[in-house]
């Protein structure tokens, strides 16, 4: 019974954050919730029997895919780079 | 012997690709050819061996399906396979000439073209539902590389609706492998088959079918789902343009046609064939009047593939549930039009990849006077079109005439309304084109010649499709190779 | 008024979508299914050199799968790669002089090195292989350059195309052999099959790495634009 | 009932939600993530449904990591992607640019007749 509900709690939070991640109104926010959903994903392949997806999910799903999008989420809301300003391709706004 | 032809079929692209990357465009050029040269032996290696001993599954490591994969080696594989060497390789030579080696860029091309070949390949010869996913993955990816190589804006906008686009139709597909898996237990699309025929299957949900021939409508630009393929296409540059829309397209409507007939008794429906008959219909009326009210060269052509893409679609309603003759015939028809759509849309993006570069410009109406300095390339253009619009003897002719005479027999007649107007309107777009290159103009006459060998390429392509109606029996007959169940090996 | 319609349309086709595929799985998962592939599986086991049921599939009895994935990721590293354009890959002004970050990467580096090892040596009979080692690695070398570490194999030379292909050119070698000896295409002699397939992961977990790492280096960007095709630039 | 198919149903609602949101949301890193929530909804799909008689199934759970790679593989791809998109032409959706500055040229008659 106790497993019905950690599973029935787990699928739960998978859709909030799921929900959560789209509709964030920052788009660093989100980026972070999708994350968080990558580490429950984890938790989900753990409890379907599945060590290596969970492995794999947590290192790629939740840890590069976070951090990819963070860097871009990170540029992309910064400003627009100047297209006046020489050579360089510095990134605006930090 | 058939050993060395399968894994040169298999092995040659993606080694091909890897030295291709470790060496720069100039001679990735001569890599290239002989590349193009090997692959050309090996598919009419494997030509010869399935005519003398009849088809046969190939199981990659030895594993028998269900466990491992299976390639199905059978005379349309055999068909897709010779065409791709022929239009690829036509492609690749292409490319070679008209790419600019000093762009640096440009030496990412080779890699990303044998990719996309090794990718098609697969495709054609897959029979494992996963392994046809990551074969279609892998020609989307190298796709949209190509369309995105130069990194321009607009080429960026088109290269990222393509691939979300492509992303998104692969994961339907994937998720009805994920419920047949479920369903059955296997991967093995023949073995899928041999259980529903046997009947230990009852009943399957159509939801399965639908999802997966949804994904693939959208990775083939069907009608409605067409709106990524325009631009994409018109974009990229030309013999990329023509490999997208010659070939590329056609993997995953192959496999949709895979599907369907293997399954399709079981698995689909009346409505369903019909519903996918009346999007490729319409898909024929819409592309073709957009086709005829684009102002740039290349979107014409684009508009077009997304017209001659719905005709492969009345394969679907053509062949449930009528008989073996029907359907047989439903099937040469279609196989006849990719090969002919193929050999005339290739033909067609080359010759107007050579007008664009002569003119300096993309759109219709600046072709004015081209007639005079580049008529080789515009009678390659002309000649594409003919097959385009169904007139004999091209190859366009024969595939409408056969998809003519199946809804005829299977008393579909209302199919024969978009078999005319298809027709009529494609008429009208090439004759645009046509009236707007004689347009004399007296102020511009710096035109720039292209290289003889670019005009050369599209005028054999061009002819190869005008041909084809002449010698269609011999074509189908590659088709019609008999499968031998157990052997082979 | 279009778009309030079209809203309108795919928030009714999603409902719909959700209710026929709930009741789709509810249906296929009624009845079992008559292939019994895990079956099939633990009797081939014992063929495919490793006790490791998800390695065996992936190395072995999928091995194409494998590859062709492998070429996957590595077409998304040269069309990554194809995007940068400057000499060096590097973007000097993602060098952080952060203490803290510059302490923990002092051990987190090692550790994470380490990590990767064991998951691709664990791989043969426990959960873990190829991909989570290389995803490890990969980690690794993002803290390294967000760290500011001169990674200067990234510069797009051939020695990072190099490394791009090395774990697949590898890959390709062994399936080719295979046919020499008179096999099928990827078929492995079954007493090399164990040293082959952690030699393959090996290079995979490498390759992997680096092409994750090419990526995740080459999104920033620079300038760099190509007049289109007939508008001579 | 078992746990697996709990999960499978769960895979159902995050390609729904996906879907949804790919559809509805303009910004491309936006649909990146949908495009990333669909394909964790389809491997739980895979793997859930597989299992739900069997107990642990290996085949699913290595297609799924096979699809994890390839998923990243076309993640980061597009990230590279968008990432220079936006960097030449300040966008972060697909919306055409104004005819003005038309660099994409791919304005077609049929954007115009709407």
């Amino acid at each position: 019974m106790i497993e019905w509900v950690l599973d029935g709690l787990l699928v739960l939070a998978l859709l909030v954050t799921a929900v959560a991640a789209l509709w964030s109104r920052d788009l660093f926010r989100a980026v972070v919730v999708f994350i968080a959903f990558g580490l429950l994903m984890a938790l989900a392949w753990v409890r379907l029997q599945a060590p290596d997806i969970a492995l794999a999910e947590a290192a790629i799903g939740a840890g590069l895919t976070g951090v990819l999008l963070l860097d871009a989420a990170r540029h992309l809301t910064g400003k627009h780079p100047d297209e006046s300003d020489g050579g360089s391709d510095r990134e605006a706004g930090r | 012997m058939i050993l060395w032809v399968m894994a040169g079929l298999l092995f040659t692209p993606l080694a091909w690709a890897v030295l291709t990357l470790l060496t720069g465009f100039r001679h990735g050029r001569w890599i290239s050819w002989l590349g193009i040269v090997l692959q050309a032996l090996v598919s009419v290696g494997l030509w010869a061996f399935v005519t003398r001993d009849g088809g046969f599954y190939y199981p990659l490591g030895g594993w028998q399906s269900p466990l491992g994969i299976e390639l199905r080696v059978d005379g349309l594989a055999v068909t897709f396979v010779l065409l791709t060497a022929v239009v690829a390789g036509a492609c690749g030579w292409h490319a070679s000439l008209y790419l600019d080696p000093e762009k640096s860029w440009h030496r990412y091309f080779w890699p990303l073209f044998w990719f996309l070949w090794a990718g098609l390949n697969v495709v054609w010869l897959g029979d494992d539902l996963f392994n046809l996913y990551v074969g279609l993955e892998l020609i989307s990816l190298s796709a949209v590389g190509l369309v995105a190589l130069g990194g321009q804006a607009g080429a960026l906008r088109a290269a990222l609706r393509y691939l979300l686009a492509a992303l998104l139709g692969s994961l339907f597909y994937l998720l009805g492998v994920a419920l047949l898996y479920g369903q059955f237990g296997s991967l093995s699309l023949s073995g899928i088959a041999g259980l529903l025929e046997s009947g230990d299957v009852e009943s399957v949900p159509v939801v399965i079918m639908v999802l997966m021939l949804f994904g693939l409508a959208m990775k083939t630009a069907l009608f409605p789902l067409h709106k990524w393929l325009p631009p994409a296409h018109g974009i990229a540059k030309s013999p990329v343009s023509a490999l997208l829309s010659a070939l590329v397209v056609k993997a995953s409507f192959y496999i949709a046609a895979r599907v369907w007939l293997e399954t399709g008794h079981h698995m689909g429906g009346y409505a369903l064939g019909q519903l996918l008959g009346a999007l490729g219909g319409a898909a024929v009326i819409w592309g073709s009047w957009l086709a005829f009210r684009q102002e740039k060269l290349k979107q014409v052509v684009a508009y077009s593939s997304v017209a001659q893409i719905g005709y492969l679609f009345l394969l679907f309603p053509l062949t449930w549930n009528v008989s073996e003759t029907i359907s047989v015939q439903a099937q040469q028809g279609m196989t006849l039009q990719v090969i002919s759509h193929a050999l005339a849309k290739s033909a067609m993006f080359l010759a107007a990849g050579n007008l664009i570069l002569s003119v300096g410009s993309n759109r219709v109406d600046a072709l004015a006077g081209v007639s005079r300095f580049l008529p080789f390339s515009l009678f390659s253009f002309g000649l594409a079109g003919v097959s385009l619009m169904g007139l004999p003897p091209s190859g366009g002719f024969a595939a409408k005439w056969l998809l003519l005479q199946a809804s005829l027999a299977s008393g579909q007649w209302w199919w024969l309304a978009v078999l005319l107007f298809g027709g009529l309107l494609s008429a009208a777009y090439v004759f645009r084109v046509y009236r707007a290159s004689f347009v004399e103009k007296t102020d511009v006459d710096e035109f720039y010649h292209p290289h003889r060998s670019l005009e050369v390429i599209p005028m054999i392509l061009a002819l190869l499709s005008l041909g084809l109606g002449l010698v269609a029996e011999p074509v189908l007959s590659v088709m019609a190779i008999s499968f031998s169940e157990g052997g082979g090996l | 008024m279009m778009s309030g319609f079209k809203n309108l349309l795919t928030t009714v086709f999603c409902l719909m979508l959700a209710v026929v595929l709930g009741f789709a799985v509810w249906s296929i998962g009624a009845e079992p299914s008559p292939v019994n592939l895990p079956g099939h599986l633990s009797e081939n086991l014992e063929k495919s050199g490793v006790e490791h049921p998800v390695t065996a599939v992936l190395l072995n009895f999928r091995s194409y799968d494998t590859l062709l994935e492998i070429g996957v990721l590595v077409i998304a590293g040269i069309a990554g790669i194809s995007m940068a354009r400057t000499s060096s890959l590097e973007d000097p002004e993602l060098r952080t002089s952060d203490s803290l970050l510059y302490a923990l990467q002092r051990w987190f580096v090692p550790l994470m090195l380490l990590l990767a090892g064991y998951l691709l040596w664990a791989g043969a009979d426990r959960p873990g292989g190829a991909f989570q080692a290389g995803a490890v690695m990969a980690s690794t070398g993002v803290l390294m350059r967000m760290g500011g570490i001169p990674m200067d194999f990234l510069r797009p030379g051939t020695m990072l195309r190099l490394g791009l292909t090395l774990g697949f050119s590898v890959f390709l070698l062994v399936a080719l052999a295979s046919v020499w000896g008179g096999e099928a295409f990827l078929a492995y002699p079954p007493a090399l099959a164990k040293s082959l397939i952690v030699v393959i992961e090996g290079v995979l977990t490498f390759s992997i790495a680096m092409v994750l790492l090419a990526l995740f280096v080459s999104a920033p960007i620079n300038r760099g634009v190509e007049p289109e095709e007939g508008e001579r630039g | 009932m078992t746990p697996s198919l709990l999960y499978a149903f769960a895979g159902v609602g995050l390609c729904t939600i996906g879907l949804y949101g790919f559809v509805r949301l303009a910004h491309l890193l936006r649909k990146l993530l949908a495009f990333n929530l669909i394909g964790s909804g389809v491997f739980l799909v895979m793997v859930g449904l597989a299992q739900h008689h069997n107990g642990p199934d290996p085949v699913p759970q290595a297609l799924v990591l096979t699809g994890i790679v390839v998923a990243i593989a076309a993640t980061a791809l597009a990230v590279v992607l968008i990432r220079r998109y936006f960097h030449l032409s300040g966008q972060t959706t697909l919306a055409e640019p104004a005819r003005g500055n038309d660099e994409g040229a791919s304005q077609s008659g049929e954007d115009r007749q709407r």
